[in-house]
């Protein structure tokens, strides 16, 4: 006897998301899946760049003016984006937000060289000041966000809830960044497919995956094409414009949030992207922008 | 209780598991695991549990003007655990052997073709015991002229710390000749051999071993394909081995030296040391080169390739037509020295499987012989070992 | 002359091997002895004698073949024809 | 998951062992009834003393990243650590890996519920005598050592587990 699962779905950081997991019946799996949910909800509103009163909000405003204390979470988020900045040798920034008053990707536009100079002298987690008090941007315009690896930290937060209700089986997928509690309730992996980067419903390989995490970082999420050439909303901080090497990148690692952070830095490292995931001993599935494909592992379950 | 389903709870085994050399991707894993309220929450698939080896060996070896012989063998092993307290290993191999027969002299020629496939295998039972281990071992050989079982009983028992083990092992092996030219038909060759060792930890990174065998056989030693072939019907051989590996902290790197001191009742004194250094690289990479230097004197009835002046080749000067003393003209008797170089590039793919390669250039000459002169007139001797192998782990 | 050669095989009693087995596990007591959580290093797979036993195996019977010397590692594995 | 962690040496383990072998040694460590030594160590969630948790039961084991019966026991733990925290069970781990990223791999693929600590140089392990890897002990709530355990077989976990059961004043058969 094989329990069902339920898939809940709903939306959240601006993503379809879902929660599959397995229960007698589908009000049983919403009751285990709601404190997840909550859970995603509480850490948009807390580190939402749209809500005045997000600590994310009360940081940015004090930009240039004053430090901002901050909770022992965020400043254990700060504490992993600086990780993240060092080993991507800087293109892993969470100042480089600004640059959306540049990119709009709503309009196929391209921006101003002088207002791309502007805004870069604005980016620079180097220059940004932590301490135990607080944190404090140096310059006013500055702004930080957890957009970079906020969805990936709520999928493993939502994971570690349902894990902990009991959750043996199932997954929490937001927006495509997936983290797995468990196989399926049979022991069998789950087989994930993997998006297509230029045909919106194709899928160009499917991955089994028990345990752990998989994430895209791709060129087709949020982009223009301009002449022939796409522009994406992946932006390199030092120049500011977007990176082109590759079109998606997915990487399996234990956690969401490194499994998000390593697909994401291997598209800003262009073409030494795959290099930095081979030293990192990560899995991953990547596609360039001749469509080549690039694999290491991602079946050897 | 919470996800125990994914949390193997399986049996334990002593088995040990491996570490990977920390890389840039630790960093950023190891961030995102102090991060608040996240937790890998499956447990990855249990440790090693059985292992499935495979390799195949490609062996040529030549002497000047002569392509002498191939041999490929195809072997595969499998150890697998049962429960806390008992593993099973079976191997087995096919070779292939083809080419020129040996020649007793290297300065004969006219040798004649031959082929001959030798099939092998063997089984052992081991039991751990919380301070040791006891394998019963048996094993068998078969050839169209040749058969061989065997039986062994090893055990080891380790101190309270850990640090020093000490091994024994006794064997026997019934051995049946039946040469095609029946020269000879249903020759034994009874051997028993004995072994005490020693392991000790020296260091946290350092590792020694010290053992001795001593082998006793009684029954047919001659080859019945050469002609002179005659040797005592009795042979003794002692081998004593040393071995130290040591871990090199800075490059990652171990080094395994081993020494083997060897003599027998045939007079025949031999050294025999090897190097390899085995060096992990990125990517799950592994390298070793190796060395090998073996020296060894000749047996007491070995006669140089130096002829009868009236009957000529084969026969030794004086050859004494129906005598019976002992005389071999087979160049393994003989005093020479050996060098062997050569390397092992294995890698590792995902988690389970190994993939290796190695390539060996091994040579004879009789100038090689350490301390004192080789035997003279010996061709020099070429052999190219080439094998492929493949371990997995479930 | 080749029949003078019929000598009895001697017999081996190597005590100064035995000496030498002896000293080294006595002479253990004088290292510092290393202890249980140290020992990562020597756990490694390449640090232990046993190692890839096939490629052993292969190894072993390729020299036994070709020289007159065998034994020190192990007891056992049956013999062939070949030597 | 098996395909993010791609393992340098993994081959061979099964014939390895003979020589390090880390199985049980058969003499006991620290006395029964004699005070658990004191520790102070960073761990995976701040610090970790013993003094701390005082007043629970603590099941304090030492593990390293290299040790297989090691990786086996960590599931028991997590098992033990959710079905007995109610009654005032406290499981501590602390890794004695020299390189604690070898420990925090371990622990990305082994995840402990349980309270983990770190100490590479040694000095907690050498104060409660660690004979062999695993070991682990029975801390009362007094602070005083109740029982000893050297390694982790399947067939321990029944036994082990009656202990602790015995420790927290439960009776009867275990589930």
């Amino acid at each position: 006897m094989v329990a069902p699962v339920f898939g809940i779905g709903f939306v959240a950081m601006a993503s379809q998301c879902q929660i599959r997991i397995c229960a007698t019946d589908r009000k049983a799996a919403r009751k285990l899946a709601q404190p997840a949910i909550d859970e995603i909800r509480r850490i948009e509103t807390s580190y939402s760049r749209y809500r005045a009163d997000s600590v994310v909000s009360r940081i940015n405003a004090a930009a240039g003016k004053h430090r901002v204390a901050c909770d022992e979470e965020t400043s254990a988020l700060f504490g992993y984006a600086d990780t993240l900045f060092k080993a991507s040798d800087g293109l892993f920034d969470i100042t480089s937000g600004v640059l959306r008053r540049a990119w709009d990707f709503r309009v196929a536009r391209l921006p101003a060289p002088e207002t791309l100079d502007v805004l870069c002298a604005l980016i620079g987690w180097g220059q940004v000041q932590r301490d135990s008090l607080g944190v404090f941007l140096p310059k006013a315009g500055m702004e930080i966000d957890f957009g970079g690896f906020g969805k990936e930290y709520a999928a493993d937060r939502a994971a570690a809830i349902l894990a902990d209700r009991g959750a043996q089986f199932g997954y929490v997928n937001l927006g495509g960044d997936m983290r797995f509690i468990g196989p399926r309730p049979d022991g069998r992996p789950w087989i994930i497919g993997i998006q297509d980067p230029r045909r919106k419903n194709g899928v160009i390989a499917s991955i089994p995956v028990s345990c752990g995490s998989l994430t895209t970082s791709g060129d087709y999420e949020r982009f223009f094409e301009l002449d022939g050439r796409r522009y994406c909303h992946l932006l390199d901080p030092i120049s500011g414009w977007p990176v082109r090497h590759w079109r998606s990148v997915s990487v399996v690692a234990p956690l969401a949030v490194a499994s998000g952070s390593y697909s994401s830095i291997a598209m800003l490292k262009q073409s030494e992207g795959l290099n930095f995931l081979d030293g990192a001993n990560m899995a991953y599935l990547a596609v360039d922008n001749r469509g080549n494909m690039f694999r290491r592992d991602l079946s050897s379950q | 209780m919470s996800n125990s389903s994914c949390l193997r709870l399986d049996e334990t085994s002593t088995t040990v598991v491996p570490v990977t050399p920390p890389g840039l991707g630790a960093t950023i894993l190891a961030a995102a695991l102090i991060l608040p309220g996240i937790a890998p929450v499956c447990a990855e698939t249990a440790p090693e549990r059985a292992a499935i080896g495979f390799k195949y060996l490609d062996y040529k070896d030549s002497q000047p003007d002569l392509d002498r012989v191939t041999a490929r063998a195809p072997s595969i092993n499998v150890v697998l655990p049962l429960g806390d307290a008992w593993s099973i290993e079976a191997g087995g191999m096919v070779q292939d052997v083809s080419g020129a027969s040996p020649r007793y002299h290297t300065a004969v020629s006219g040798a004649s073709k031959f082929s001959d496939v030798r099939k092998a295998g063997n089984l052992g039972v081991t039991r751990y015991f919380p301070s040791g281990t006891l394998t019963l071992g048996a094993s068998s050989s078969r050839e169209r002229d040749y058969e061989s079982q065997s039986l062994s009983l090893q055990g080891s028992l380790s101190s309270d710390d850990r640090n020093t083990t000490w091994t024994w092992g006794i064997a026997g092996a019934d051995d049946t000749i039946n040469p095609s030219n029946r020269r000879v038909s249903n020759e034994k060759k009874k051997t028993s051999d004995v072994l005490l060792g020693v392991t000790q930890v020296l260091g946290t990174r350092d590792i020694g071993q010290l053992n001795v065998t001593y082998a006793r056989g009684q029954g047919y030693f001659s080859d019945p394909y050469k002609a002179l072939d005659n040797r005592p019907r009795a042979r003794g051989q002692t081998a004593v081995l040393a071995r130290w590996n040591h871990h090199f902290t800075s490059t990652e790197g171990t080094g395994r030296l081993s020494y083997r001191y060897y003599s027998d009742t045939n007079k025949i004194r031999a050294h025999t040391l090897s190097a390899e250094y085995v060096q992990p690289l990125p990517y799950g990479f592994t390298v070793m080169p190796l060395l090998r230097l073996h020296s060894q004197s000749a047996a007491y009835f070995y006669v140089n390739p130096v002829y009868d002046p009236v009957y000529g080749s084969p026969f030794p000067p004086g050859y004494t037509f129906g005598g019976n003393g002992y005389i071999t003209q087979d160049q393994r008797q003989s005093a020479f020295g050996a060098h062997s170089y050569g390397a092992k590039l294995s890698k590792q793919v995902g988690r389970d499987l190994t993939l290796d390669i190695k390539v060996e250039n091994y040579q004879q000459r009789g100038s090689w012989k350490l301390f004192g002169d080789g035997s003279p007139g010996l061709q020099p001797f070429y052999a190219r070992i080439v094998q492929i192998g493949a371990s997995y782990l479930w | 002359m080749n029949s003078g050669f019929d000598r009895r095989p001697g017999k081996h009693a190597d005590l100064a091997v035995v000496a030498i087995l002896c000293a080294l596990s006595g002479g253990c007591t004088l290292l510092t002895p290393v202890q249980p959580w140290q020992k990562g290093t020597l756990a490694r797979p390449e640090m232990t004698f046993g190692g890839d036993s096939l490629d052993l195996k292969n190894s072993e019977h390729v020299y036994q073949n070709r020289e007159a010397a065998s034994g020190g590692s192990g007891v056992g594995g049956g013999g062939c024809g070949c030597n | 998951m098996s395909f993010f962690d791609v393992k340098g040496r993994a081959g061979r383990g099964v014939a390895a062992i003979l020589f390090v072998a880390v199985l049980a040694a058969p003499t006991h460590a620290l006395e029964r009834g004699s005070v658990a030594p004191p520790f102070d160590l960073d761990g995976t969630k701040g610090a970790v003393k013993l003094a701390k948790h005082q007043g629970k039961l603590v099941y304090l084991d030492f593990w390293a990243s290299w040790c297989a019966p090691c990786r086996q026991s960590f599931g028991w733990m997590n098992e033990m650590q959710a079905k007995y925290a109610m009654q005032g069970l406290q499981v501590i781990a602390i890794n004695v890996d020299e390189k604690r990223d070898d420990a925090l791999r371990f622990l990305s693929s082994n995840p402990a519920s349980f309270v983990v600590a770190f100490d590479p140089a040694g000095a907690t392990p050498l104060s409660y005598r660690v004979m062999g890897m695993p070991t682990s002990l029975l801390i009362g709530t007094d602070g005083k050592v109740i029982s000893e355990h050297i390694g982790f077989k399947d067939a321990d976990k029944i036994a082990l587990e009656e202990k602790i059961r015995l420790s927290l004043g439960i009776s009867g058969a275990g589930k």
